[in-house]
């Protein structure tokens, strides 16, 4: 037990165990002004968003996950950390995730904006096949996003 | 469940560890454990004798083949060509020009989809199963494309076999010219009945075309035992090197076939007018071949032959047996499908732990398994499953390996519960 | 005569010496006299640090790739998608998504054949030189058969040299939409004006593909500064492994190209109905490539590279000067062509021997050089002749190896006449 | 000079250059009875046989060959040899000429029947490359007798 647990995996703290198991914010809105899917034929892994929006902010979303616990939980703390901001924070907040996965060089701390408990994806970087596991639900965003304007 | 092949008399005992001293990477560490290379299915690892072969050719013994008349073209030429014998004798062959030499199984089916698809028409169809890999189906929904014919699916049984019945029904109108069907299943271990398949498959006025990819690894083969047309497999998961495959044909259809590939080598002459070619095998092998890499597949041979597919079987029953016995004992796991005749590859899920979560916290401890839909998603879809998790045995797998997977199993499912 | 590329500045010294311990194989004896390898444009030797790089993947790092979960596949799928940068850094193509892992020059060119010729139409024209490589010219014979579209044949003059007139003439009437070209020829060691050729075809509507499998090896390759659309090169003649080449393709070329071979790791989707396929470059590699010997090209690469193409273009400018000069000296020899700007490569031939005869006596001589028509029929008929003998240099030649075979030419010649 | 003409070449035999510079049956024959072709594209080595029989008996027979020294050799000491011989004993001394250069093992001296000066060939055994080059007279000779019976 204690090999899991500790340091054997930072990767899945307990945070990610416990939102994959029992989500916050799963579910459907019942008018949505925009929604957006992302798909990982790789492993199956699929999940919706729906979004509700006042002007240029996120009113509410939810989501709808079947995917591994990784990809369940970085949509439920997608969901917690983007609600209620704008539009705008939320693509900035999605090229920090994305930084902290794939850029350069690891986010050294408190040199960018904190991602609070979205840093808990960050021992990812070493695991580039599961990347796109947390990955899934910001793409998912982006596609909803993509929607706005116009 | 009974293992392939029955085995009457005793069979030789593998010494494993022996073996094992042969595979360098298997004194490797993974996240500071040792490593449990699970994952041979997909790609086996390499003994001393195949890595040493390689290395010595390019240190010792190299220069382009075929057309050099100087010592060193001339010495590789024959050890290039000699592994046509060794890989003829491998599958006994009824002669060495029958075997082609491909980038792996793969390319071997595709050259098979465009060389033999070349001679189907309109109103012929193509029969595959519902287990196939991609790469025994994508290169048929490929020909199905360019030249109208049509791509017919035998339904498999929910253990996991393939549904004779039906089978014989989509046989029975005659218009199937080629059935390509798994020698041996990479996602549920399945080996199929070969023969009962190409006794059918005759007598409805079709060809047969075996993917061996998996099983040419786990047992003896013997194309004309099998009543076979076409074989093929793959050097990689044969403990050879990569970039090198065979495609075996019995002659009269490589003579019939155009070639695939156009280049130097498959030539007898060209004009700018018009080019002919040359005799079987050469034909279908253009340009440079990959010689290092078949001269190490010549070694991968010999080193799996000497060890001798009696005792490798046998192994490899053992390891199948108590896999299973002891990944029945995990809590909340489900092994895929239970195949009457089954090789060293299983595929499982677990209640409210995903694949790739399995994967991932094996790795964490040193185990590498395969996590996915490992190129069978049509499978998944029968099996109602987007992916298993997928543990697949060797000719160095240990018992012990097989504990340390279930153990770990059985924490993770902890872990998540 | 000029050399490539033409040098300014100083150009820094080879240590062919150093070079040379690199190559185990140089150490060899045949016919008990040390080996003078003059082959090397059929297929270089490999220095250690290939053959290294291969074995120790072999050793400590290797999976199937791309769909491994596991620390084995992901430090080797990073392995294998490193060299698409090392090679894209090569080239100096714009994006590493448009580099295409194929067998060798020759597969490049019949995928592009395949793949490109699928998007050609009757009425269409191809127009190769009168000087290519079987490579170069029997995939668009059959893609001629295959697709009804024209094959035009540009002549060269008796120098060696494209006829640049005559090649313009041919684009005229801008029905020609692809232009497949040598950039160095194997047989006359002619560099073709890349640049020129290409901005000619521009303007005639036509792409234009450059078969790099010699040049890559001479001097440094900017296919942006070419103007290609296509490129191609083989691994195994670049002191890489065999089993390994290269295509790169301009990305919005790659992306309206349907795939070539179909399988796994080249799909996005796969349903019994319909596959999808996955982005480029993957589109164009169906199933387990050659992982090893794509490591190995890199690990050449990276070795070509820190000699750099400075020192390797003067020391081949400094051979090549050296065995013209020598060979004119040899009773009887006759040296084939005189293109105004070549590479390392050259063909000869001897009054009253034939070239197998040379060959041969020179192979006794512990001397390896090629004989025959080099893959290179058309070109033959267009020289009025049937076989030359051609001696190629790499970066480990030296001028004592030079001057070894002008002697025992000497001796040849006499012993016959 | 002396490393050339001595064991050097055991495999170019004095009398192979002699009959590559000057053969001895080298022609044509005005109303030959049989006619046979042999071709390596490989080379583009060529050579065209005209034979005359008298019954089963070889009365005369000539070469015209364009190809490398052994090739040209090979052709003329074929033509000396199968000469005034009757077709059987040709055939059967072209098996044996073939036995010499790649049968399972070198043929032991004495054992089977001698072929006298062909056995200059027979150091090709390990020039597996060249071997083409002394069978493509016995090539044309075997088509030409294609045409017997019949
Ligand atoms: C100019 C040229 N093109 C193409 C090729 C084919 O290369 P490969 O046989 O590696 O495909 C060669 C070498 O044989 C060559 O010299
Ligand atoms: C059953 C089966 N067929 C075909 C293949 C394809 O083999 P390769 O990728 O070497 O061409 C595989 C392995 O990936 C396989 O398991």
């Amino acid at each position: 037990m204690t090999t899991i647990t500790a340091e054997r995996d930072a990767l899945y703290d307990r945070l990610i165990v416990e939102r994959a198991r029992a989500p916050l914010y799963a579910g459907r809105l019942d008018e949505p002004d925009l929604q957006g899917d992302g798909r990982n034929p790789l492993c199956g892994d699929k999940t919706h968003l729906d979004i509700a929006l006042n002007g240029h902010h996120i009113r509410d979303i939810r989501h709808q996950t079947r995917g591994c616990a990784i990809c369940t939980a970085a949509a439920d703390l997608m969901v917690e950390h983007v609600r209620g901001g704008t539009v705008a924070q939320a693509v900035e907040m999605s090229e920090r995730f994305r930084a902290m996965l794939v850029g350069p060089s690891p986010v050294v701390e408190g040199q960018s904006a904190p991602l609070g408990a979205l840093e808990v994806f960050a021992p990812l970087r070493s695991h580039k096949a599961r990347i796109r596991c947390a990955e899934l639900p910001w793409i998912a965003l982006k596609e909803a996003f993509s929607h706005v304007d116009g | 469940m009974s293992m392939h092949p029955p085995s009457t008399r005793a069979a030789p005992q593998l010494d494993v560890q022996a073996i094992r001293q042969q595979f360098p990477i298997l004194g490797e560490r993974v996240h500071d454990r040792p490593l449990v290379f699970l994952d041979s299915a997909a790609s086996a690892q390499k003994p001393n004798a195949v890595i040493d072969s390689m290395a010595n050719t390019m240190r010792h013994q190299y220069a382009n083949i075929h057309r050099g008349l100087h010592w060193m073209s001339e010495r590789t030429t024959e050890a290039y060509e000699g592994v046509r014998d060794l890989v003829a004798d491998f599958l006994n062959a009824p002669s060495r020009e029958e075997i082609v030499f491909t980038r792996n199984s793969t390319e071997a089916i595709n050259l098979v989809a465009h060389s033999f698809g070349a001679l189907l028409r309109p109103g012929q169809a193509v029969l595959v199963s519902q287990m196939e890999h991609h790469a025994n189906l994508v290169p048929w929904q490929m020909l199905r494309e360019r030249a109208g014919i049509e791509l017919r699916i035998a339904p498999i049984t929910d253990a996991g076999d393939l549904d004779m019945d039906a089978y014989s029904a989509l046989l029975a109108d005659g218009k199937v010219a080629l059935v390509a069907m798994t020698h041996m299943s990479n996602v549920l271990g399945t080996i199929t009945p070969a023969r009962q398949i190409a006794d059918l498959a005759h007598a409805a006025g079709a060809q047969v075309l075996f993917d061996g990819s998996q099983s040419v690894v786990h047992h003896k083969t013997d194309v004309q035992a099998l009543g076979a047309d076409f074989y093929t497999f793959t050097g990689h998961k044969l403990y050879g090197p990569t970039g090198i495959g065979v495609l075996w044909a019995r002659r009269d259809l490589l003579e019939r076939m155009p070639p695939f590939l156009g280049g130097g080598d498959m030539i007898s002459t060209v004009t700018f007018e018009h080019a002919t070619w040359a005799n079987i095998p050469h034909k279908f092998e253009a340009g440079t071949p990959a010689i290092v890499e078949t001269i190490g597949l010549g070694a991968a041979i010999e080193w799996v032959s000497k060890i001798g597919f009696d005792a490798i079987a046998a192994h490899e029953a053992d390891l199948t047996a108590h896999a299973l016995e002891r990944l029945v004992g995990v809590p909340g796991l489900n092994i895929v499908g239970s195949p009457r005749v089954r090789g060293g590859v299983g595929s499982f899920t677990m209640a409210d732990v995903h694949p790739h979560d399995i994967a991932t916290l094996l790795d964490r401890n040193g185990i590498a398994i395969r996590a996915g839909h490992h190129c069978a998603e049509p499978l998944m879809r029968r099996l109602g499953l987007s992916a298993t998790a997928r543990a697949s045995f060797g000719i160095y797998t240990q018992k012990e390996e097989i504990d340390v997977l279930a153990d770990t199993l059985v924490r993770i499912r902890d872990f998540f519960v």
